[in-house]
Parts: structure tokens; C-alpha cells; sequence
């Protein structure tokens, strides 16, 4: 089962935080991958997933904030975030360009996501060694 | 490349089969193989006679219309879902090819998405 | 290995299941495991480590959640080994086809 | 069956919109409530549900935007909405106060919604003549 | 009809329930119905009407969720009554219990 | 107004299980009595020997402690939930009452609640 040649990887989010487990085990999945020495070519969040993008979210303080910890990790390690755009719309996750198309009142996306279509995982499936996803349990 | 999206939960009570539909719809955009398969509850995605009006969605019917339309390659329906569902293969609304999944239907394809 | 329509040859499929054993997604999972495919259960699909005879191929578990749900480490009879993530990365490695349920 | 009675309702909503048929399921139950001639105590968002409260969706031309379909039968009928205070913090719903008091850079709470804690959930339970819920299907 | 503990009379329950009979919800809903209950099927769980014999109660659906799934109409000789949102109503306000499922 | 809370599911899955229980801490907090009771997956809250740390959430038991001191009335589990998922009465995390879930058991609540 030894495998050392590096891969490159598309983490795709389904499940929400606070609702699911799936940005936890994604997190934990990603970091090992990190160490692993192979490349994370985008996240890229869909459906439910979009909320880990919500600036706004406030856990806690004896809660881990998943939306500060995965915005660390992507930034430290200049990782690609993808939000799609039909899914964030729908669920109130707005980038400023949106912001203003839309007229709302405030953008709420946290740096680095950025807001996209789906062309972006389907470049994942052409160009990514590995398409991986992470959905809301039960 | 060839695609295949999963959709085994039934319409209208969520949103996560609209979504996996528009992953099939953007892979057909942009000329890529992909194929649908209804499992379970999913087979009443096919049920004939729908009419989401009163509940204030759109009837999933013609969104799947339009699936053959754009360029989405096959409907496969997995014919244990539909007995169970006391749906007859001949009485769906769209053409459909009646299959039971497994190892040997899944390996055709490269790409499984399962939402 | 099967071969399929094209000639080529495919490699084993690693599957990915997350849900209970309650979950109808669970039995679509087992129906789709070939004897050389392999199956990793992670987050509540755990709970499923003591159903492990009904699954025709190679079982992980990832360690975490196992731990986390308090269920006890499977036996050596049980064919079922737990992996750390580590483990689970070099598991999405060596399969180059891998399914989410 | 006849039941001529006017009775008192809260409605607990804890499916989001988009991910669940929740809140569409109880607006239709909501309008046919008022018909009715029963009262609405108020309605209660709880977990996903608080989604609904986001001023931020943007439902599709042709899709109903059920945050604003909600926002405008409550004014017209002059219903009270709290949104639960823990399940909106972790999912990034907050009004001016919360936004204030985290630090963060906008707030989103669509009017007339109100952050409140379960006090107001449990008042509905002790005076209401019925607490109903509209959970996520499946 | 049982007498509480507390030895009030307790009003029969209205059962709502909107999982699909796959659901394990579904099920204990099943085991919770009493003879002098109701239960009404809203949303995914009127894909159940087919198996409306497992209720031991009076059972009703709701008419735009039946008909937005294509559902045919239960015939006459399976108890079941399609009621519309104000009958709904009238049902919640009958019963003085009502369980969400 | 005596209250009964229904978990269903397993912890650390999702969320709906944590939310349940928040009410019943609210009810109990305004000296409203309040049951748990725990079916199907929602028994392997009571399992001992949980811990959470590296999936980084809270392990549920130390909550469950709590929820006897802060005025839970009982917990109550589904003894068929426990024997599908091959747990012992006297080995649970907590002290539990084990029922056959029925409408003898709910006609004793004014309020059930199952989120």
C-alpha cells in the first residue's frame, strides 16, 4: 500500500458546519494531506457547504470556529477556495460583487473563499489526481 | 471522463437532487459524458403525473426534460427502487434503462457523485 | 480485474461511507463493493464496524471517530483495520477511483 | 371535527430553505391559520432554521425567496419572529447587537426577525394553545 | 381512554410526519400511534400512503404534497382522506396533542 | 407541562442531537419538567468511553453529567435501540430507565418534542 509519488486533490464541502460533521473531518483530512506532501488544487463548496464561507458565523468560546480555522489553514498554505455561486446565492453567502448585483444591504464571505461556478469542480474532475467529498452524515 | 450522479432521495422534501441535477447540467454544458442514476426514493424523480404548483416549487418533470435535451447521456433507474415504489418502468416520464446497481454498473464510470 | 467497455483496465474502487447503518445509503454502499474494491467507514458509519461480515471486501475505520463514539477497537478475527488520517490519506493515494456515499 | 374556537399558535421552524421543505410547508400552514381566524403567538426559528432569517438569500428570478415571502407575512400580520440567539450565532445570523458585540463587519438579520434565547420557545410551550414544528424531511 | 398518572383524561394525539417510510422515523412514529390517534402525512412521508395498512389509526395526507409527487388519489376502501391546508388546520386545532415526527 | 425530548440520532454526526438538548437545559433552567429519551442511533449518546478530542468536539458525556444536575428529570432509552446497536443496560454513562417507546409511554408528556 506504500504510495509516495504526490498527488494533487479537490476537497469538495457539502455539509455545513454546526450541522454536519463533514468541514471538521474535511479539515483534518486536508492538514494530513498537507503533511503528506501532496497538493490541494481547490476546496470548493456546494450546497449546504457554502456556510463555512459566512464571515458572520461566531462559535462559542469553547468551540472551535470552523469558518476562522479552515480561512487560516487555506491562507497559510495559499490553497484556492471555491464557493459556487448558485448555492451561496440562495443561502445568503455574498461576495461584494454579488452584493451590489443583488442590492442587499452587506457582503458576508470570508477571505480567501472566492465565488465561482461549477466550471471550477469540473475542472477538478479533468485536472486533479483526486476529487474527494464531504457530505453532511446523516 | 465519464460522470455518473447518484440521486436516491425523492423531490420536493429537499433540495439536494436539484443540486446534484445541476452538477449533471453543468457537465453536459461544458461536453462532458455524464449519466443519472436514481436509487431508492430517487426513482420518484420519474414518477409521471407531477405537479409542484400548491407546494410553490418548480415540477422537477421538465427540469429532467430538459436533461435529454442538454446533452445528459443516459437515465438509469434501479429497478428494486421502483418496485418498491410500486412504479412500473414503462409508466415513467422519461425513457429510462431499468439497472441493478453494482460493482459492475459502477465500474463503467470514472467519476461517482453521490451528494 | 473486470475490463471494462473500452479495454482498459481499471483500478479497485476505494469507497468512502459516512452514514449510520440505519441510513438507506449504508445498504446502497454495500451492493456496490466488488471482493477487490476497498471500504473506509468515517464519521457515524462506525457505528457499523460491528456489521463488518457483511461487507465482501478490505474494511477500514478511521480511528478518530472511532474513538470519539467510544466504541471498542475491532478484534484481530474481525478483519477490520483502523487508520489514522494519515492512513486514510495514503488509502485515497493508492485508489484512483474512489466513491463518497 | 367541527372546531369553530379561536386558538393560539407558535410555529418552531428548524429546517432551512433551500436544504428543506420547511419553511414553505409552514408558511402555507401559517397563511391557512390566519383564514382561519387563529392567533399567532409568534414563530420560532431554531438550527437550520434560523437560515431563513438571512436577509443576504437571493433566490433565482424564478424561485420564490421564501426569507422574503416569510418577512412580508409577518409584517402584514403583525406576528412576532425570534430567531434562537445560539443556533443564529454559530450560523452566522446576527442583528446590529450581536454584530457589535463580535467584532464583526455587518449584520443580517431580515426585519421583523428578532434574536432571542429559548425563554420565548418555552413561554410559547406555556401559552400557546399549540406548538407546532416544521422539521427538515429527510 | 388511559387515564394519566396524574388521573386526567388526556386528549388522543394528532401524529404529523414528514420523513420517508425509508426514514427510521417513520417507524417509530408507527410505534408510537394509539387506536384513538391520527396521524397526518405531509411532505416526503406521503410516499408512504401506500402502506397506509401498517397505520392502526385514522390517517390523513396532505392533498398538494400527494399531488406534487404524482401520487394517485388512495381509493375509497383505504381509509386514507386527502385534506388541504385548511383542513390541516382544523385538524391541529381539534387535537390538544400534536407530535411532530 | 411535563415535556419529553427525543434524540434519534448518534452525537458528533450532526448537530440535532446538541440542539435537543439545549432545550431541555432551558426547560430545566425555568423549573419546567423535562424527559430525554433516547431511540434507535440517538442510544450511543449513553455509551461510555467516549472521547472526542481528536475530532475536536466535545465529548457528549460530560453534557450528559450535567443534565441531571441542572434538573432532567429521567432518561429514558429505547432498550430495542440498544440491543440493535449490542449496548448493555449497566454499561451505559449514565443511570437510564429502559422503555419500550409506545403510546403508553407518551401519553404521560404534554409535549414531545423530536427535532
Amino acid at each position: 500500500m506504500a504510495q509516495t509519488q504526490s498527488l494533487s486533490y479537490t476537497l469538495v464541502i457539502t455539509g455545513a458546519p454546526y450541522a454536519s460533521q463533514a468541514p471538521q473531518t474535511a479539515l483534518g483530512f486536508a492538514s494530513a494531506l498537507v503533511q503528506a506532501g501532496h497538493r490541494i488544487d481547490r476546496i470548493f463548496l456546494y450546497g449546504d457547504g457554502v456556510h463555512l464561507a459566512s464571515a458572520l458565523s461566531c462559535a462559542p468560546s469553547d468551540e472551535i470556529n470552523w469558518t476562522q480555522a479552515w480561512s487560516g489553514f487555506l491562507s497559510e498554505n495559499g490553497i484556492p477556495a471555491i464557493v459556487c455561486v448558485a448555492s451561496a446565492l440562495r443561502r445568503g453567502v455574498l461576495d461584494e460583487t454579488e452584493q451590489k448585483r443583488y442590492g442587499k444591504m452587506a457582503s458576508n464571505l470570508v477571505s480567501p473563499f472566492e465565488i465561482a461556478g461549477l466550471g471550477e469542480w469540473i475542472d477538478s474532475l479533468k485536472r486533479s489526481s483526486r476529487t474527494l467529498y464531504f457530505n453532511a452524515a446523516d | 471522463m465519464k460522470t455518473l450522479i447518484i440521486v436516491d432521495k425523492p423531490p420536493y422534501g429537499d433540495w439536494s437532487g436539484r443540486e446534484a441535477l445541476d452538477m449533471a447540467f453543468s457537465l453536459a454544458a461544458f461536453d462532458q459524458p455524464v449519466s443519472l442514476l436514481f436509487v431508492g426514493g430517487g426513482v420518484n424523480w420519474l414518477r409521471s403525473g407531477q405537479n409542484a404548483e400548491n407546494i410553490k416549487q418548480k415540477t422537477v418533470t421538465r427540469q429532467l426534460g430538459a436533461a435529454a435535451v442538454f446533452g445528459i447521456e443516459e437515465f438509469l433507474v434501479d429497478s428494486e427502487g421502483l418496485s418498491a415504489y410500486g412504479m412500473a418502468a414503462d409508466a415513467l416520464s422519461a425513457d429510462v434503462i431499468c439497472v441493478e446497481p453494482g460493482p459492475d454498473l459502477y465500474q463503467q464510470y470514472q467519476h461517482i457523485v453521490c451528494l | 480485474m473486470p475490463l471494462t467497455q473500452t479495454g482498459t483496465e481499471l483500478m479497485p474502487v476505494l469507497h468512502v461511507l459516512n452514514k449510520s447503518p440505519n441510513h438507506p445509503r449504508f445498504g446502497y454502499c454495500l451492493a456496490a463493493l466488488a471482493d477487490n474494491d476497498a471500504l473506509i467507514l468515517i464519521e457515524n458509519a462506525v457505528f457499523g464496524l460491528g456489521s463488518a461480515n457483511r461487507f465482501r471486501c478490505r474494511v477500514y475505520a478511521l480511528q478518530d471517530d472511532v474513538k470519539a463514539r467510544g466504541l471498542p477497537s475491532p478484534s484481530a478475527g474481525e478483519a477490520i483495520e483502523l487508520v489514522d488520517l494519515p492512513g486514510w490519506v495514503t488509502l485515497t493515494a493508492t485508489y484512483s477511483r474512489i466513491v463518497h456515499w
